[in-house]
């Protein structure tokens, strides 16, 4: 899959050049995408997401906690997402890598930032007990646009999710489920690579070597925009900004309708 | 009570319902899924390929490696990530289970890696590990004396049963015995167990689990044939 | 009210008060002190120099590594020495915003290392951070593209600001956008936000961020000819 | 002590097949074993355990925890065993290492398993306080046989120790001891090594080189056994399996008879 | 800065024994030192010092904590020095090593064992809750003389800090700061190196690479002493000993005098 | 009351019971076992020998590495294993009192290890682990230029003391300050004290641990003597 010669990659560019890719996709043109919901039974709510071979699951856990001092009413959220060593032969575990760790976080503010949780709703007991959502996202099978992947896993664990309930001596009942979580709206991220003008969506793990420049957009059903990331080694216009940002926002909108009626 | 009074009326020596597909995760050399009633896993192989960090590097063998870790929602309460005692102990047993099969002198220098990943909890992970693992191996083209496969047997409410699910685990009787084998020398692999009992008993439970081995390695081999008939 | 009604009666479009001092740090190749309003970062770099571990050696091109960090007493609560998630992402983050002004590959087989310390934080760190780790190469005499150049524009209670102060940010309708860029080719290498908003509005507070890069240039420029002129 | 020349490892397989062994024991003959307790005066219970140079050293030490929800009227233990830098030249201190862990955790499994202590005493009060037991092994001399050696001096530290007491400001006395810990029988750790049809107790360093497939057994004074686990990269038949519990069975009763009367 | 040759080494070890310094000082002369308070606005205390081109910041954080169940009614403090990847080009950022962790003990020894604290007075319920006092010392440029420059900027920063208050639910408030912490005193720690009979205040960077024998003293405004160290892998005679003892007093005793009226 | 009045009926500069018993640890190059009253440590040695990581080796001379290690069981409130910052410090101020007595260059490239454990702990750990490892330098036969020995004297109650137990160290004037020394020469290796006291009394404090190093001297070579002898 990854061809890691010079070759591919200078073949891959100027194949973009033209507006054509290796596997004959046009340039924002998507693998298929499959979401499926509910496929960890002992999880509050997961998905497993296929883009092309990319996989990536996610489950969403519950716990109680003490909240945030500066938030006495509100649960708390947190996202990560780790790299499995099967997922690719130049993954080993260990401690977290800087990608992994964007990659987590990039995804915890695209949902965190569009406010589509309440997390006044997850208020068990001001000051004293809060739901903790823990969120967490695993690459199974890394061939490329991971940032699109694990979005939309996330996002679509968190509305499988249902609330585990607490018993009378306050432990938690992760059998007796009782409604979802307080979620509205379906933020979604999406990476557009560019280059040299050509913008680029879902790139596989060949191609992704070879485009490292990308916005990530994260976006809301009402066309807004609640969080944004460049990366990549080389700088872009602000026209560039401009372009892929609607680029996002559209793609997001038809992604939001074919698969979260 | 007759026989076939389990909770979830299976019979003493049956085995909950199996799934095994093998070549799940394209950019492993070999992979398999294999799920036992609401227990599932991932086993994924590299290899042999170079070694990292070098200094594991053996002149005259390749290293297997097992990596055994459940994801932080396979359970009940959520499993912090990372590794733990246990996880450290399972990749060891793992890896001695499955190291009697290999030509590990073949590949020297090298090294085998095969990561298993527990999606879902529910008894039983580490034999649905090891028979995923063997599957993924074969998937891979790794030369095997045999495949490996495995199971738990044991006793509970004074019942011997194969492959005990979780609820049969917490009787206050239970007693949980692992074990791991090459099918066509009858070789045990792998073999632990918790739990009061008596030797003669023993013999007992790890004739079950023979048993159990044995209606497990013709699902292994189906799998991998509906893999390459494919 | 006016455009000048900020709580520090600063313009919409104005940035706070900045010092910027280049060659604080001895020891180091290259060094700055920049402070914006109550925001104060330290920056200095080392290198090119050899490289450490050794299996960081690239032998096409410098590897650029930059560490950005907040000390324990620069935050109401004092933050825990040692690495945190947050402390990784800026790093990668910073190191990218200052790459593409920079030759690498004039120096292969070595690092370029900067350190940032954040000795006291209040919004804007980031940004702080950039400029300084600017000033700190171009005093180290290691040739760029051009100067780097940043800082966060956004929006609060209604209002497109510059700048913004931590009280700001924490209006209930902020959003901030950090933005670095290479002024003379207007080419922008950082660009982060948070916040619910329009893609028109952030095309304007792009805008509003590049005012502002134009405005730190002209002072990063003075801060390196005093140093030179003295 | 230990001789890495392959030829030690094929003349110490070479003389097992004959029945013999390098330093004339028979293949179920134990070297010395003496077992010393109360060798550390800081320690709740303690116990040195020497088997020919084989040196290890348990300590009980105890402190009060909160239960485990699932367990709310228990006392907890935990057991870890350590290899000290001094044991071996091989040894070096650093994060615990698969052995260790393994070490630690058949030991802990053999003692637990057994049911010999009564959990239910050591609770405080019910869901708040419970005693929570900390069994530390340290290997000081590795001569081989660590399993027996340490399974040994756990259960004669936990049986030497002496149970603290409570302040009434609820700290922990820990100079006025007051009774034994709730311990009924004695579990007892045997490894037995098997090679060719041979089966070999109590293996020197040079010998457990030489010799690396066993099943270490854990057994009580009523002749059953509450743990099993097998190591070693080979595989064993089944009657090998039935004759080396037997072995291993009657060798606890043996140990259990001489030096736990 | 540093010469890393040899020749440095010896000449300035030829220089010694002449009396002689490379920078013209004289064998006690200190090079300039500055203190400056109140650098950091978010600390309850801070302070910036230099001596020569070595500069050290030191910030004071507090919190509140449970006590130590030994001293009940007493507030507890905690001191540590890093090196900042920046003060050195050998400085490298990762898990404290030797060097740091002494710097930051002697210091921590010399304010503590100088019992200039007034702990009780920083209890705020007994046995339940406590201030904790942080003093953190960070290395930002090292040319040698780091006892003496931490010590200095730990005490200064000690002496510039402000109590923060408690809000009616218990929370700290940092910027409501009421009267400065309960302090006695100026232990003032200094470094003595020594060779071949000669005593050597204030080494610079090179210095310190030549001469590593030392005693470092901390004493306190009546001439006593607190606290003694002996750094280096050479002995030093009971005469040296007191030597030093004595220059150490005696020149805390001037920079009290100069730089804490 | 009289000089001989401390809790335990020992003079003033007397030296509690002392235990010392060379090679306990048999696979190790040298080892000794030492008592002083209720404390008690075991030291062992490797070495001169190969260094591991590589990077620490020097090419002119071996380097000397001492761990000081507490074991769990050994102080009334169990330690948790592991390094901790006390550790640490010890370990490298004993390093630096034993060095002097060394002949490092004349082992170049090379590690001299020493593992001290405390199996006991009541006061005097650092001083009992010094003299213990130095008996376990001199059974490896490693060339030293005089054996190490320490000590430490203080005061409690207004009086100066020799080889403090727990209890005086508790006494609210109580100074504590640990000396190692050659004795041949009188070089002292290590110098540490906590506690307010005048410059006077601690030349008179340095004068008896002196005087009690001298007295430990003639026990570490009869220790040797009996091992050699026998």
């Amino acid at each position: 899959m990854i061809m890691t010669l010079k070759l591919t990659k200078e073949h891959i560019l100027e194949n973009i050049l033209k507006g054509k890719r290796l596997d004959s996709r046009k340039l924002d043109e998507y693998r298929e995408i499959k979401i499926e919901t509910g496929v960890s039974k002992k999880a509050e709510g997961s998905a497993k997401v296929t883009i092309g071979e990319t996989i990536v699951l996610a489950g969403v856990k519950m716990a109680t906690a003490t909240p945030y001092p500066d938030t006495p009413e509100e649960g708390v959220m947190t996202t990560s997402a780790e790299y499995l060593p099967m997922g690719a032969p130049e993954f080993e575990s260990g401690p977290p890598r800087e990608d992994e760790i964007i990659l987590g976080r990039v995804v915890d503010r695209a949902i965190r930032e569009s406010k589509c949780i309440d997390f006044k709703k997850l208020c068990i007991e001001p000051k004293e007990k809060v739901w903790m959502v823990f969120v967490d996202i695993l690459v199974m099978n890394h061939d490329g646009n991971l940032f699109d992947a694990c979005g939309l896993a996330a996002i679509a664990a968190l509305k499988d999710a249902k609330m585990p309930t607490l018993t009378d001596d306050d432990t938690i009942d992760h059998e007796n489920l009782k409604g979802s979580l307080p979620i509205k709206g379906t933020p979604i991220t999406i990476a557009v690579k560019c280059y040299k003008g050509k913008y680029i969506l879902d790139t596989n793990a060949d191609e992704g070597e070879a485009l490292t420049s990308q916005i990530i957009v994260g976006s809301n059903d009402d066309g807004t925009v609640s969080s944004l990331q460049k990366c990549g080694t080389e700088g872009i216009t602000k026209k560039e900004i401009a372009d892929m940002l609607k680029l996002a926002v559209d793609t997001s909108k038809k992604i939001r309708a074919k698969h979260f009626k | 009570m007759t026989k076939s009074e389990r909770a979830d009326n299976r019979k003493l020596d049956e085995i909950r319902p199996m799934k095994m597909k093998v070549g799940v995760i394209k950019r492993a050399d070999g992979s398999a899924e294999v799920e036992f009633g609401d227990t599932k896993v991932v086993a994924a192989v590299y290899g042999p390929r170079q070694i990292h960090p070098r200094h594991q590097e053996r002149p005259d063998r390749s290293v297997l490696r097992c990596r055994y870790n459940m994801l932080p929602f396979s359970v009940s309460d959520r499993k912090r990530p990372g590794y733990d005692r246990r996880s450290t102990e399972l990749g060891k047993v793992i890896t001695e289970s499955l190291q009697p099969a290999l030509f590990l002198e073949e590949f020297p220098k090298t090294a085998i890696d095969i990561d298993m990943e527990i999606t879902q909890a529910d008894a039983g992970t580490r034999a649905a590990a090891i028979n995923a693992a063997s599957l993924a191996l074969a998937h891979a083209g790794i030369p095997m004396r045999d495949l490996v496969t495995s199971v738990a047997a044991g006793r509970a409410n004074k019942k011997l049963l194969l492959d005990m699910t979780k609820e049969e685990e917490d009787a206050p009787d239970a007693i949980d015995l692992p074990m791991a084998m090459m099918p066509r020398t009858g070789k045990v692999t792998l073999l632990q167990m918790d739990g009061i009992v008596s030797p003669e008993d023993i013999e007992k439970i790890v004739d079950l689990a023979e048993i159990g081995c044995m209606k497990i390695y013709e699902a292994q081999k189906k799998a991998l044939h509906e893999k390459y008939r494919s």
